[in-house]
């Protein structure tokens, strides 16, 4: 059927051309369409979705309580938590503000709904995450090769970087972590264990050495404070990383955003 | 093509273009947005003239991208287990670029459920997502001749709220132990919760995102990992028509150019600098989003 | 040793929540066990500087974009940069981009008022709007036709009415623009829409993940610097303490002689902040230390 | 012994945070039973905003502007949103499902169009502006610029589909993913310090509340709280086995 097929990528196509178009040309009714009334429209279009999607969970949470389905008995939590809040936000308010600003009233009771359940709720699965990054750094950050090595490193020196500690961590530390560094780069060309062990202690008594005779205790370069260390990766092969990852971004979203206005990448309508 | 054809469409038409919008005629085209005109122009007309080189049939070779050959082995891996596929899309609405190349991917990974007569399950954060989730998977299931299998319910709404959609995914995978997990889309702070917990499930993760906060993430808990460019790229990929191929070859030239001009423009504040020329090329890439 | 590091590589990860609860909790209660000096970041040194140059009565509009999820990061930064711009004499202006954003700002209004630094007016010293959705269309609005999206205040006085809005049309009419953000829109809307465009100064304190993003931003100078997460803040907090206490001392105009100055919510985290990157650091080399022992006796 | 409102909700809230954090000791009835309410509440808190800060001032605002005095005027284009929106609704008639494929396609097309303009600028345009050089800056920070520019050719060099990743190709590609990966390294432990932060946040309310002033809220609930885990961990285990 055309009408069923066609029509859709006929609305897409023209509809991202004339989004597009809208910041070039000199009409201002396309200008205020692309600038304001177009994302508008979505966002009404998302908001008439919204009831599609309260169905389906009303729907989803009834079938499982009437089937008896495993976990049933949490659903009723769901369904109640909802129809609270809907009857909160529609039906009763129990203050004098009109309807629509009575959500951001403090005394109403959708207010309570969300400053002591949903508040709390949602800030403390946030806080979860500490706990999360805690694991997965323990099991991640671990030098399987070279890319690995790199991410470990820049992760711990921003970690101890931006804290008060990494400020307390005198430049020998640092010179040992330099020198280990070094070594462990170098670790697999140098085959005999001994050899490799007694260089590596030398190095390190020969920086250490160095040190105490330019007198880095007083004065301590930069290169050996963490905080600075840190600050240079972030200014400097962070912000590269950073800028490339922005601009392989844009180039995926223009080719993507080219292959739909374009109408070839149509799977999304279903075809 | 011939070459005649080719000089007339991707050099005489961009010309064309360009000389109607320079002379600016009734006023029609707003001033103080050339260079991005000029870069949409070209970047174009770039990409389509490798879609169409690569419709007259000329091989374009393809890096292959580990985690895309994952897909399938997932899919196949949950089937062999028994097991659900589980697909994530992301938490953002469809006016996202990302969220929609998440649903163009969700489109062929239920093509392969749909082969491999796997489960799959996708819980939604946005309603109208969800409704575009459901026209994809269906249309997949379609294709391959297996609309018995599907049904609505595979797809459904958990909520719009961020944390809440972490929580509510995480209790699916905590309590259906999927086999295979893809999150596909744009992922702010919960991508941790959602990859810690797959993870924790021993479900393989196959991750694809542009958000560059939260790649680490997926890097380091997930077992394959579509970086940046590299997921918008998929949709693509996995389709495998030469069409779509090609425009991945253009892209990667217009990439190309974007390096060409990152040097011209350094080089040319050098010379700046000496005095060797005057012209300010910055003046050139100063843009004007607003005008 | 190796067998205790093969035991620690196969710890089960509830003990991990546990130390990293403690090491968090612990030095909430007793804030006197672990105290440490505070080192001044070099971005936190820019945007303090960009600040510190202003003059006496300059404009500076303010946004919020976070909520209370957030808040614990970013909200000190905005008491913090707050006490800085009125103990300068400077008007304030305040929009908020995120639903979340006028509660925030009130809250941190509430905060300053209720420490009675400084004899501030609202409508004369500082003016709240309120919540405009449109995230990004509403920066550029603000850079173009400022009373066209804002036709009142928070308080739904007119703006006409108001003798701290005279003069003020678009984002150039700003001396300096100050963003607090938690996401989109945040730092880089403003960049891309209002601030890089109409170049005016811009600044931005944001939550510790989104530094990574925002920083090509601060490299190329379209941002003047950044705050970063909570250690950001409880830099800002020390450099602004010192700033008043010495301000205090010399009798500057805008300071309340009888007032205490308090040091802020952000500097006494920071010795848990600390306890707890230092315990992390810890895991990740013991963690390291199993997987070598653990590899080397698979061979 | 104080009673009000307010103190209900401290107790509610310091009851739900403890619930959600009891995930941390694995999956069991608090968490699910906060999981569960955690959906409800924010789906129909998502809907009411929706409702209210959306379709009724922005949609209905601007069709009845007197009945609603959202402050816009009446602007009769916006019946084409309303016509869409209800497409979106045949949803649930079978028979004219189709319709709201025009829905969804207005979306799409319209978020390719604006994403097109808006990532060439900020995001390309605006990038290759910034890596000219000042070369009147010291040498360190020359040095760095350099080394900036080296790093986003050789990490773009790694985006390349095209071209197979061996000899040259292969290593510039190489030194690209090490910057990416100092990149990430660098995100990491931005979030992991942000993640602290929040969480001293949530410490910190919970030490508030176990004062007096709110009837020893947290604590009287974390022991409750504990204890009845135990008891339930305990009878799980005796199931099982």
């Amino acid at each position: 059927m055309f009408i069923k097929r066609q029509l859709a990528i006929i609305v897409m196509m023209s509809m991202g051309f004339l989004a597009l178009s809208g910041y070039f040309l000199n009409f201002s009714v396309l200008r205020e369409f692309t600038d304001r009334d177009a994302p508008q429209w979505y966002m009404i279009i998302a908001g008439f979705a919204a009831f599609l999607g309260c169905l389906n969970l009303l729907q989803l949470h009834i079938q499982k309580v009437v089937n008896k389905q495993k976990n049933w008995q949490y659903s009723i939590f769901t369904l109640l938590g909802f129809i609270i809040m809907i009857v909160f936000a529609f039906v009763y308010k129990n203050v004098d503000t009109p309807w629509g600003p009575h959500l951001k009233d403090e005394n109403s009771s959708f207010y309570w709904m969300y400053n002591f359940i949903y508040l709390p709720l949602a800030s403390t699965m946030f806080a979860l995450l500490a706990f999360f990054v805690a694991s997965a750094s323990y099991r991640a950050f671990r030098i399987r090769n070279f890319e690995a090595t790199l991410l470990l490193i820049s992760g711990v020196l921003l970690m101890l970087g931006r804290v008060p500690i990494g400020a307390i961590i005198p430049w020998w530390v640092v010179v040992i972590m330099y020198v280990s560094f070094l070594f462990a780069m170098i670790a697999s060309k140098i085959k005999n264990r001994k050899v490799f062990f007694i260089s590596f202690i030398c190095v390190n008594l020969l920086c250490l050495f160095l040190g105490f005779q330019l007198e880095w205790n007083t004065s301590t370069p930069l290169f050996l404070l963490i905080p600075s260390i840190q600050e240079w990766i972030m200014a400097v092969p962070a912000t590269a990383g950073s800028r490339a990852i922005m601009i392989g971004i844009a180039l995926g979203i223009v080719a993507q955003s080219f292959r739909i206005i374009t109408g070839r990448e149509r799977s999304i309508l279903g075809d | 093509m011939s070459n005649l054809k080719q000089y007339i469409y991707f050099l005489i038409i961009p010309l064309i273009i360009l000389i109607i919008y320079f002379l600016n005629p009734f006023d029609v085209f707003v001033d103080g947005n050339q260079l991005s005109f000029v870069s949409m122009l070209i970047s174009c007309f770039m990409i389509e003239y490798f879609i169409q080189k690569a419709k007259s049939g000329e091989e374009i070779y393809m890096r292959p991208i580990p985690a895309m050959k994952a897909m399938e082995e997932a899919v196949g891996r949950a089937t062999e287990m028994g097991s659900s596929v589980l697909y994530v899309p992301g938490i953002q609405g469809l006016d996202e670029i990302d969220t929609i190349s998440g649903i163009i991917i969700l489109g062929h990974v239920a093509g392969m459920t749909a082969e491999y007569e796997s489960d799959l399950h996708v819980p939604c954060c946005v309603p109208i997502v969800m409704e575009a989730a459901r026209e994809s998977c269906k249309e997949a299931y379609l294709k391959k001749g297996r609309p018995d299998l599907y049904n609505d319910r595979m797809v459904h709404y958990v909520t719009d709220d961020q944390f809440a959609y972490a929580a509510g995914v995480n209790g699916i995978m905590l309590r259906e132990k999927p086999a295979a997990v893809f999150y596909q889309g744009k992922f702010y702070a919960e991508s941790l919760i959602l990859a810690e917990t797959g993870n924790s499930v021993g479900a393989i993760q196959v991750a694809g995102t542009g958000s560059s906060s939260q790649i680490p993430f997926f890097v380091t808990a997930c077992d394959y990992v579509l970086i940046g460019e590299e997921f918008y790229a998929a949709s693509a990929y996995l389709s495998g028509s030469s069409e779509m191929i090609g425009s991945i070859k253009g892209q990667d030239y217009v990439k190309l150019l974007c390096m060409f001009f990152i040097g011209i423009v350094f080089l040319s504040s050098i010379f700046n600098y000496f005095g060797i020329f005057v012209f300010d090329i910055m003046s050139l890439f100063k843009i004007n989003i607003i005008n | 040793m190796e067998r205790f590091f093969t035991i620690f590589g196969s710890i089960d990860r509830r003990v991990i929540f546990l130390l990293i609860g403690l090491s968090v909790l612990i030095p909430l209660i007793k804030p006197d066990w672990v105290e440490l000096p505070i080192k001044i970041d070099n971005n936190t040194q820019i945007v303090y500087d960009s600040i510190a140059d202003l003059n006496e009565g300059d404009r500076v509009l303010l946004s919020f974009e976070y909520g209370a999820s957030t808040k614990p990061e970013v909200h000190p930064m905005a008491v913090a940069v707050l006490k800085h711009l009125f103990s300068k004499g400077i008007k304030v202006y305040i929009v908020s981009l995120w639903p979340e954003g006028p509660i925030m700002a009130k809250l941190a209004m509430d905060e300053i008022i209720a420490s009675n630094l400084f004899n501030i007016e609202d409508g004369k010293d500082y003016v709240m709007f309120d919540y405009k959705v449109g995230g990004s269309i509403v920066i550029k609005n603000i850079a173009d036709d400022f009373r066209g999206i804002y036709k009142q205040d928070y308080n739904k006085i007119p703006i006409e009415t108001l003798p701290i809005m005279q003069g003020i049309y678009n984002v150039q009419d700003f001396d300096f623009v100050f963003d607090f953000s938690a996401g989109v829109p945040g730092n880089a809307e403003w960049v891309q829409y209002a601030c890089d465009p109409k170049e005016v100064p811009l600044s931005s304190g944001c939550t510790s993940i989104m530094v990574t993003d925002a920083i090509p931003y601060v490299e190329s100078g379209q941002l003047r610097g950044i705050l970063a997460g909570m250690p950001g803040a409880a830099e800002y907090e020390k450099m602004v303490y010192e700033y008043l206490s010495n301000e205090l001392v010399n009798n500057n105009k805008y300071i309340n002689q009888n007032a205490n100055i308090d040091k802020g919510k952000a500097f006494a985290r920071m010795s848990a902040q600390s306890v707890a990157h230092l315990l992390m650091v810890i895991f990740i080399i013991l963690g390291n230390l199993s997987y070598y022992y653990e590899r080397r006796k698979k061979g | 012994m104080i009673f009000n409102f307010e103190i209900i909700g401290v107790w509610v809230l310091v009851l739900m945070t403890l619930c959600i954090l009891s995930y941390l000791y694995g999956d069991n009835p608090f968490y699910k039973i906060s999981e569960h309410i955690f959906v409800g509440v924010s789906a129909g808190y998502v809907f009411a905003l929706v409702w209210w800060d959306q379709i009724w001032p922005n949609l209905f605002g601007r069709l009845f502007p007197e009945y609603v005095g959202a402050g816009f005027e009446f602007s009769p284009i916006y019946i084409i949103p309303l016509i869409l929106g209800i497409f979106m609704l045949f949803r649930l008639i079978p028979s004219l499902s189709w319709l709201a494929r025009i829905a969804i396609a207005y979306i799409v097309g319209m978020a390719a169009g604006l994403k097109f303009y808006v990532y060439i600028n900020s995001n390309i345009l605006m990038q290759i502006q910034n890596s000219a050089i000042d070369l009147s800056k010291s040498g360190g920070e020359i040095f760095n610029h350099i080394l900036i520019l080296l790093g986003v050719f050789s990490a773009l060099v790694y985006f390349f589909f095209s071209k197979e990743h061996k000899g040259t190709v292969g290593a510039i590609s190489k030194i690209g993913i090490y910057f990416l990966m100092i990149k990430f390294g660098a995100s990491f432990g931005f979030a992991v310090m942000g993640r602290i932060s929040l969480l001293i946040g949530r410490f910190e309310d919970l030490i508030s509340y176990s004062s007096y002033q709110y009837n020893y809220a947290t604590p009287i609930i974390l022991i409750s709280m504990i204890v009845i885990l135990g008891i339930w961990s305990f009878q799980s285990s005796e199931t099982k086995k």
